[in-house]
């Protein structure tokens, strides 16, 4: 893709993650985040990954930051200090990730892209379909293995989130 | 052998198994039926079974007489444990020498079952007695008719736990209870010796080519031993020898084993049980002589015993006590022969002393049944007015003993003594007249106290004191009859006879010729009978006329005399050396070593973990961000490393 | 210039970190939660790059894995943050150190 | 029938499943379950035993198919004498456990019942495994029931004990794990296949120190479990603790793995070190012995005692072991049923009273001939064959040990016999100061004699003592063969070498032919010690030397 | 001509296009929905907006298009206290943008050939349409889920949850439902199913999707009408109980942009199901050779041009009447009861559109020879 487009959008990204970490309200960070999916799900599909692209909305913006955003709503938070609150932690913390950051983009950048593919992509790469048979082919089981464990979460979720009848009798200020 | 002859022993040799087994159908019996049947169902089948068994050893005993010299009748009944070259069968042997001891056994062992029906007769455990004496009985023919050392072993260790069983009959009273086990730990000591010296003689043949303890094959190699290993051989099997038939230093037990019922004391620890260890030695003849320095041991320790536990005797009081150290004391006349290779005097010992010590006790027995209860002779006295036939009966067992010319005891003991002196073992010979003598004073005494002068105890005793059932007196008559005549059937060339006994189990023992004359012999006889005498006149005086006498000797010998009472603090002495220590040591072992030093390390260990573990986990705070920033440090490091080291 | 496959992957390494960053600096478990959300978007941004730059299909398939993965735990996670804030009354990551030592 | 050891290992764990399924109420069903469920390895046990072939020195029974064939570890299964007995002993205890149970256990019944058959599948599994990597997973799931057992159902101090002797067991079998992964590797080096299979393994060829390290290695982990001094510690706290059935088991045949462990794997597999260290572990052994007993002496509680009997008893195991010649080992494997069934019964017998009073402590007790007059005389026959009265079984073991032991080393053999002396000592005074004497305590005057249903818990082994002890043979043929094949692998170059007399064969005489057949290679060509055995056997043609 | 203007003018004028007509077919469809309700209930309805009187007919939806707009847009913005600002301002828009932009990935025509080039009539031709739609209808939630969050109003709150779970369970069933006809037509390309409809079903009816996916279509079509939160399914809103749900705080504007969304949305829905079930811009019996009606030999040709207007024609048809079908339903149902409507969503709609799908895979697995 032309440079115009992605480092206009790279920076949104960038800067839109930094709001989700540094937002004081949860809801705007959540709101910051569905920004950064929206952009990377952009830049899937100038990747070429249109499904995925796709996905990353339906699945990340319409369902799980939903769920989400449907949490702090349910549970009403005020917002907090933000990073203020513990100096020394978030002092250490923003030191190692700035390290980690630069480490690795000096390493990213110092990266000749290995076996980088000669000439254009491959015939219908990135479509459906050949997602679809790798789904069912080569990864076949591991996709099994992800419904279980998706089946696994939903009943999880609903034995986690459902109120025992002594919770309910005591209202939320349980335990 | 004649063909008569090989065809009586085939019919013989299937019943010997019967023997021993007999009996053992009798304990079965009184364990599973006993109780219900009732005593009369008790009484006759134990009885009944040792007198079957008596007339099955008395069809081997003329087999084996009428048949010709070193007749011997086997019975392999099966091969009972087999591992490598090893092998110990199930087989029963009787020659000459097992043909007398089991007529000893099974004779006076049927005797003392009948006398037992009436002693016993008001104890509440009356079948579990009968069932232990049966057990005792079966285990002691094992003993004497087997034909190897592993089945002799059983036999051995079996009479072993029955005298446990029956010293601690009366199980309520503590005392008796730890007398049982003193006799069987002691014995124990003994059998280990016994199992370490078959080992030395099976390994000794088995390299030889001959893997097998049978007597036979012992017998037969032992001359061709290397000195050292017949000497190991006969020394650790002489310890088991010690420990079975009470010498020193093994002998400690028997006077506790006084604590059992009365019959028991006659029938185990006077007739048959403690002559195991003399009969052993007789069997194993063959390597004992290979062994002559262990001969010599045997003998001196013999004659110690006999001197040491007559000086005993002399000092004690309780009527049953000075029995046992008469016991003991004979038996070391016994080793004393074994010693001097007068094996044939040992056993013709064994029988005569089976026949008179048995009756003394049984009849010491009648007294204490007559005096309920009464054991102690500073008690008793003029007995003999209300227990006539116990009295006269009592009265040739101690002439008997004393070695009275024309009574059991003067023959044996004469034969004994005569070969002694024939070896050359003039220092032995000494013992054993000092010995006689000895024995003569104590016997008496315990006589006189028993049954002359004034009774001393309570009057109320006195009046209820009456003589002992016939059951009781039955037996007594015929042992003391048996004490008459038991002698004669060897009369020493010197008196005209010409030593049929001896004879008759030369070929068992071997015969030994007294290089004597038989003028020194009688001068030898006249010596000790002399000793005899003087001792007898010597109590008589003392007794007869003071029955308080003890006192004085007391307050002569004020150093020697309490120690005499004390048997010279042997316990007290083998308590302060051998079992203390031991009792403190494992405790120390236990607490120091196993608790402190072992455990200690394990538990030093894993609290050593434990600290480590306290250590590292304030690490970890439960505080996820703490873990996230460790991980993010951690790959900052990595990272930062890399790129400095020259990218990813 | 043309954008390659490095840009990617710098993007995916900036987004990485501040994810990272984010989850230690912040005491809301849900903005942790986020961050880390925002973590397997970065990785999953240098998937599908690797996938578009080597023209093979595997990165994206892994992206499709890691998606339906980070829904399961964000329905689980969720829901644990529900109960737990029912209990505690709080949603802040060092007053819930229950595992503690 | 093909696959009877596969049957006979795993009906108790389907058994035990079916106990698992019976309704929570239902308590006497499910007892009844377990006991019926525990009679099927009976039966197939005595199967095996009459198919048996005991002139057939290789394995027999033989399963294998491959399990992990990339690394060579197959589900390979087979029998000798040696574990055929002890695999007996193993089905003929575990139903008087659990009929001991009914009376003894009282909480979580159904959990017990199951551990125990889980257990019985366990210790089975370790006895037929053939294959290395198998045997050690049985090995250690071996550990799993008992310290659950131990740990949910045991006394005051359980979890010390239960972890006790989980650490110290698993620190003795982990060195265990590598030496057999070093084996296969020298194994694949040497063959180019990797294989865990043991008749593959035998004479595998290492450099000698290695050799010696894979020896420490298995020897630590059969060590900790028979338990030889010093590392017997455990066993005390583990048999007071555990309850009734436990103990029995744990004594009975748990231990037995550790000397199993030596006949099976130890000697065949390293000859020559074995030979090397003899000496050591029959030093050891006799320490065992004589320290077990001392400090079996002065115990005050009835099954601490017991438990350091034990490490006296199996002392004289190792020593047979270690003796390398045929009396001795032949004596060790029957001591390890002699153990397996007197000890056994005592701990039953400890666990009698124990229910009665709850207290173990021997000065609590005292008189009670008079109060259990037929629980007295059990008593006593069992405590005078683990004293080894001749007549009874303990004996014949015994004996043997001594035999084989003295010719081994006599000052060995010597200290040894004292064992038997001081066995008697703690055994007796112990007996005296329970059974004998007036009833002091008046808790014990109420004490009832043996239930009807205890009887036949005991009973069984009462007569087994007297069996075993007066007619010892079909034993003794059973693992006559096995024994001498173990023997073989020795070479009498390494016997020689380390002035070990070499193992006797009653070869030549008719009687004996049967007994002893020199074992024929088609198993063990590759095995030098096989190798050599043939000409061994043809030597002592005469019988002499 | 240059690349710049196929690559960039056009798609922006198709995107613009749609965009522009969607806005107005919301807004018209005020109008209609007034008038409509009116004829339901025998009114005479929006009668306010005649010029000078003169014209015989009512102009009423000039006002709506035209004044109701201006006057909404003039109007003053309150914003409650407490309420977050920007998150507060930018709910309306996230509310209307994704209905909107929805119907880029409908097609409304057959493609063109355009100096040489040929020209799809689609917004943005997208090998992922469905997903694309169904992508942003999941982004709908958010307009409602922040509306009522931000307005700091516990009746907003409560109508915005109310309206977040409603969707969410609803896209459930929608989301099965069109993955049943992606089996169906076996492509995500909403241009492909178009032309897959093309041609006869049975010889003589238009071969539409209707016919083989009704359950489908019902499924997708109430869900639909939920999505958009509209009587019977107008809970979050509901006057009665929450005076305006989750946009009771909001005025002018972003209130009106509020409504437009909801009308947005069933275009949307309406153009989804023309394009689904009813061969979107497919006129019956009309091909590129030209009219053939069943029995007809040969096809009597018409002008490409005229054949492309019908059919775009077709489309424009067939999504009003859906509109019109909607709002008729909406006048004619009551509301649920909240428990019904989730009973409806999860226990009615999920389990039918499950089973469709099985089935559908099924049938095709029987009757798809295997290739």
């Amino acid at each position: 893709m032309s440079p115009y487009l992605f480092y206009p959008m790279a920076t949104a990204s960038v800067l839109f993650a930094l709001a989700v970490v540094l937002a004081k309200s949860p809801v705007r960070s959540a709101l910051a985040l569905v920004a950064v999916m929206s952009l990377l799900a952009v830049q899937f599909a100038f990747l070429q990954a249109h499904l995925l692209a796709a996905l990353q909305i339906i699945v990340y913006a319409g369902a799980v930051m939903v769920l989400f955003l449907f949490v702090i709503t349910l549970l009403n938070l005020e917002s907090d200090h933000g990073v203020g609150e513990k100096p020394r932690l978030s002092a250490i913390g923003f030191g190692a990730g700035a390290v980690v950051a630069g480490g690795l983009v000096m390493a990213m950048a110092g990266l000749v892209a290995p076996a980088a593919r000669a000439g254009a992509l491959p015939e219908g790469f990135g479509t459906t379909v050949v997602l679809a048979r790798q789904m069912f082919g080569r990864y076949l089981v591991a996709f099994e293995l992800t419904s279980i464990l998706l089946l696994v979460a939903v009943v999880g979720a609903v034995v986690l989130a459902k109120r025992t009848a002594a919770e309910n009798s005591e209202g939320v200020t349980g335990a | 052998m004649h063909p008569e002859a090989a065809q009586q022993v085939a019919q013989v040799a299937p019943y010997l198994r019967y023997i021993p087994l007999l009996p053992l159908v009798g304990v079965i019996f009184h364990l599973a039926a006993g109780y219900r049947f009732g005593r009369r169902a008790v009484g006759l089948v134990a009885c009944g079974s040792v007198a079957a068994s008596f007339a099955l050893a008395t069809m081997a005993f003329l087999t084996i007489f009428n048949g010709p010299a070193g007749l011997a009748i086997v019975d392999p009944v099966y091969e009972w444990i087999a591992s490598g070259d090893f092998s110990a069968t199930v087989s029963f042997r009787v020659d000459a020498l097992a043909s007398v001891m089991v007529m000893i056994v099974t004779g006076v062992g049927l005797l003392i079952h009948v006398y037992s029906t009436g002693y016993m007769a008001h104890d509440e455990d009356y079948a579990r007695f009968f069932a232990y004496l049966n057990l005792f009985m079966a285990a002691m023919l094992v003993l004497v008719l087997a034909d190897n050392l592993p089945l002799m072993f059983v036999g051995w260790e079996g009479v072993g736990l029955c005298s446990y069983l029956l010293i601690g009959f009366w199980y309520k009273d503590p005392e008796k209870a730890s007398a049982g086990k003193k006799a069987f730990l002691v014995n124990r000591i003994g059998d280990a010796g016994f199992l370490l010296g078959a080992f030395t003689l099976f390994w000794t043949l088995s390299d030889m080519g001959a893997p097998s303890l049978a007597f036979e094959t012992i017998n037969a190699h032992a001359a061709s031993f290397a000195p050292g290993v017949a000497l190991a051989a006969a020394l650790l099997l002489f310890v088991g020898a010690t420990g079975k038939s009470a010498q020193i230093p093994l002998y400690v037990w028997l006077p506790d084993a006084m604590a059992g019922p009365t019959p028991v004391s006659a029938l185990i620890h006077a007739a048959t049980m403690v002559t195991a260890g003399v009969y052993m030695v007789a069997r194993l003849h063959g390597l004992f002589e290979a062994a002559p320095l262990a001969m010599q041991l045997i003998g001196g320790v013999g004659a110690a015993t006999a001197l040491m536990a007559a000086t005993i005797g002399i000092a004690q009081n309780d009527i049953k006590k000075v029995l046992a150290y008469s016991t003991v004391s004979q038996l070391g006349y016994m080793f004393l022969a074994l010693g001097v290779g007068a094996f044939g005097a040992a056993i013709f010992h064994v029988m005569t002393h089976a026949f008179f010590k048995a009756l003394m006790f049984l009849g010491a027995g009648s007294v204490i049944h007559g005096l309920h209860e009464e054991q102690d002779i500073r008690r008793m006295g003029g007995v003999m007015n209300k227990m006539p036939i116990t009295h006269a009966t009592f009265l040739v067992g101690v002439l008997a003993i004393a070695g009275v010319p024309g009574l059991a005891g003067f023959f044996s003991k004469d034969e004994i003594l005569a070969s002694a002196w024939a070896g050359g073992h003039t220092g032995l010979w000494i013992c054993g007249v000092l010995g006689a003598a000895m024995t003569a004073f104590y016997m008496t005494r315990l006589y006189v106290l028993t049954f002359r002068g004034e009774f001393r105890g309570d009057h109320h005793t006195w009046a209820h004191a009456h003589e002992s059932p016939s059951s009781m007196t039955l037996p007594l008559i015929v042992l003391a009859g048996l004490s008459v005549v038991g002698g004669y059937v060897g009369i020493p060339e010197a008196l005209g006879g010409h030593n049929a006994f001896a004879n008759y189990l030369a070929p068992s023992v071997g015969h030994h010729a007294l290089g004597i004359a038989s003028e020194t012999e009688l001068m030898l006889m006249a010596v000790s009978v002399g000793a005899a005498f003087l001792g007898m006149t010597a109590a008589w005086a003392m007794y007869s006329r003071d029955p308080r006498a003890d006192l004085g000797i007391a307050r002569s010998l004020r150093s020697v005399y309490p120690r005499l009472q004390r048997a010279y603090d042997v316990d007290a002495l083998y308590d302060y050396t051998l079992v203390q220590p031991l009792m403190r040591g494992s405790e120390k072992l236990w607490i120091d070593v196993d608790v402190a030093i072992i455990d200690g390390a394990a538990n030093g260990t894993a609290s050593a973990a434990r600290g480590a573990g306290g250590l590292l986990r304030r690490w970890s705070t439960g505080n996820v961000q703490h873990y996230m920033l460790t991980v993010l440090v951690g790959v900052a490091v990595v990272v930062f490393a890399l790129t400095l080291a020259g990218g990813l | 210039m043309t954008i390659g496959l490095v840009h990617w992957l710098v993007l995916s390494a900036l987004l990485m970190a501040i994810g990272a960053v984010g989850v230690v600096v912040r005491r809301n478990v849900l903005i942790i939660f986020m961050s880390v959300e925002l973590m397997l978007n970065a990785a999953n941004l240098a998937f599908v790059a690797g996938a578009h730059s080597l023209g093979t299909m595997n990165g994206q398939s892994i992206v499709f894995f890691v998606m339906t993965v980070a829904a399961a735990e964000a329905a689980v996670g969720l829901a644990v943050i529900l109960a737990l804030f029912r209990n505690r009354q709080t949603v802040a990551a060092d007053e819930i150190a229950l595992l503690k030592w | 029938m093909r696959n009877l050891l596969t049957l006979l290992v795993f009906t108790p764990a389907v058994g035990a499943l079916l106990v698992a399924l019976v309704p929570k109420g239902s308590i006497g069903l499910m007892q009844r379950a377990a006991v019926a469920v525990s009679l099927v390895p009976l039966a197939i046990g005595m199967m095996l035993w009459s198919a048996f072939d005991p002139s057939n020195g290789d394995f027999q029974f033989v399963e294998r198919f491959g399990w992990l064939p990339g690394i060579g570890a197959s589900y390979f299964l087979g029998i000798d004498g040696i574990s055929l007995l002890l695999i007996a002993l193993t089905v003929f205890l575990t139903p008087l456990v659990l009929i001991s149970a009914m009376d003894t256990v009282h909480h979580r019944i159904k959990g017990y019942l199951v551990a125990m058959l889980m257990l019985e599948t366990t210790m089975l599994g370790a006895l037929v495994a053939l294959d290395l990597l198998l045997f050690y997973v049985f090995w250690e799931l071996m550990l799993v029931p008992m310290f659950l057992i131990i740990g949910v159902w045991g006394g005051e101090r359980r979890v010390y004990a239960s972890i006790k002797f989980l650490l110290f067991t698993m620190v003795g079998s982990l060195p265990m794990l590598a030496a057999i992964l070093y084996l296969v590797f020298a194994h694949t080096q040497a063959a180019g296949s990797p294989s865990f299979a043991l008749t593959d393994l035998y004479g595998t060829a290492m450099p000698t120190t290695a050799a010696m390290l894979c020896f420490l290695a298995f020897f630590l982990a059969f060590a900790v479990k028979v338990p030889m001094f010093p590392l017997h510690t455990w066993l005390p706290d583990a048999h007071v603790e555990a309850p009734t059935g436990g103990s029995v088991i744990l004594a009975g045949v748990l231990l037995k793995m550790g000397t199993y462990g030596f006949l099976r794997f130890l000697i065949p597999l390293f000859p020559n070190v074995m030979a090397q260290s003899a000496h050591w572990i029959a030093v050891l052994a006799v320490i065992g012995i004589v320290y077990g007993a001392l400090v079996a002496m002065v115990q005050p509680d009835m099954k601490k005692l017991v438990a350091y009997s034990s490490v006296s008893h199996l002392g004289f195991v190792m020593l047979g072991i270690a003796s390398l010649n045929t009396p001795g080992m032949e004596g060790a494997v029957y001591q390890m049923l002699n153990h397996g069934v007197s000890t056994g019964a005592l701990f039953l017998l400890v666990g009698v009273v124990y229910e009665r009073r709850h207290t173990r402590q021997i000065s609590e007790y005292g008189g009670l001939w008079k109060q259990m007059p037929v629980y007295a005389a059990c008593f006593l026959v069992i405590m005078l064959s683990s004293i080894g009265l001749p007549g009874l079984n303990g004996f014949v073991g015994e004996f043997l040990i001594l035999l084989g032991g003295f010719r081994f080393d006599k000052v060995l053999g010597a200290i040894a016999a004292s064992g038997v002396v001081l066995g008697a000592a703690y055994m007796l005074w112990m007996y005296q100061r329970v059974m004998f004497g007036e009833v002091t305590n008046e808790k014990n005057t109420a004490l009832q004699d043996m239930s009807r249903r205890e009887l036949v818990v005991i009973l069984p082994l009462v007569a087994l003592t007297f069996v075993m002890g007066v007619y010892p043979k079909p034993f003794f043929d059973t693992m006559r063969t096995s024994v001498a094949q173990t023997l073989s692998r020795i070479p009498a170059a390494a016997l020689a070498a380390n002035g070990i007399e070499p193992a006797l064969h009653r070869a030549g005489q008719g009687a004996a032919a049967p007994r002893v057949r020199p074992p024929g290679g088609n198993a063990h060509v590759e095995s030098p010690g096989a190798a050599h055995a043939g000409h061994d056997h043809a030597s002592h043609g005469g019988g002499a030397h | 001509m240059s690349d710049v203007v196929f690559d960039w003018v056009i798609p922006g004028l198709k995107s613009f296009i749609v965009i522009f007509m969607v806005l107005n077919l919301a807004a018209m469809l005020l109008w209609i929905e007034r008038k409509g309700s009116a004829l339901i209930q025998n009114r005479i309805g929006a009668n306010r907006a005649s010029v000078l009187g003169i014209l015989p007919f009512n102009l009423g939806f000039i006002n709506t298009l035209i004044a109701d707009p201006m006057k909404l847009f003039t109007k003053e913005e309150f914003v409650p206290d407490g309420a977050d600002k920007f998150v507060h301002s930018i709910a309306p828009f996230l509310a209307l943008l994704p209905a909107v932009v929805t119907m880029v990935a409908v097609p409304f025509g057959d493609s063109v050939e355009l100096f040489g080039r040929t020209i799809e009539l689609q917004a943005v031709r997208l090998d992922v349409g469905v997903l694309f739609i169904s992508a942003l209808v999941s982004m709908g939630v958010y307009g409602v889920v922040l509306a009522g969050w931000s307005s700091n109003n516990r009746w907003a709150l409560l109508g915005s949850i109310r309206g977040s779970a409603q969707m969410i369970s609803y896209e459930l069933a929608m989301g099965v439902a069109l993955v049943s006809m992606i089996l169906f037509y076996g492509t995500l390309d909403m241009q492909a199913m178009v032309r897959a409809q093309g041609g006869l079903f049975l010889g003589f009816l238009p071969n539409w999707g209707i016919f083989y996916q009704p359950v489908a279509f019902i499924v997708i079509f109430v869900a639909g009408i939920a999505e958009s939160k509209r009587v019977p399914f107008d809970l979050p809103e509901c006057e009665s109980e929450l005076i305006a749900g989750y946009f009771t705080e909001y005025s002018g504007g972003k209130q009106a942009s509020f409504m437009l969304s909801d009308f947005a949305e069933s275009v949307m829905v309406a153009g989804l199901v023309t394009t689904m079930f009813f061969g979107g811009w497919q006129v019956p019996y009309l091909s590129k050779a030209g009219l053939e009606l069943p029995g007809m030999t040969t096809a009597l040709a018409m002008p490409a041009l005229a054949i492309t207007l019908m059919q775009v024609g077709a489309f424009m048809t067939k999504v009003l009447f859906f509109c019109w079908l909607q709002i008729l339903i909406r006048w004619t149902v009551p509301r649920f009861r909240y428990d019904q409507l989730m009973n409806l969503g999860w226990k009615g709609m999920v389990p039918i559109a499950f089973a469709n799908l099985i089935l559908t895979a099924l049938l095709i697995l029987l009757l798809e020879k295997p290739a």
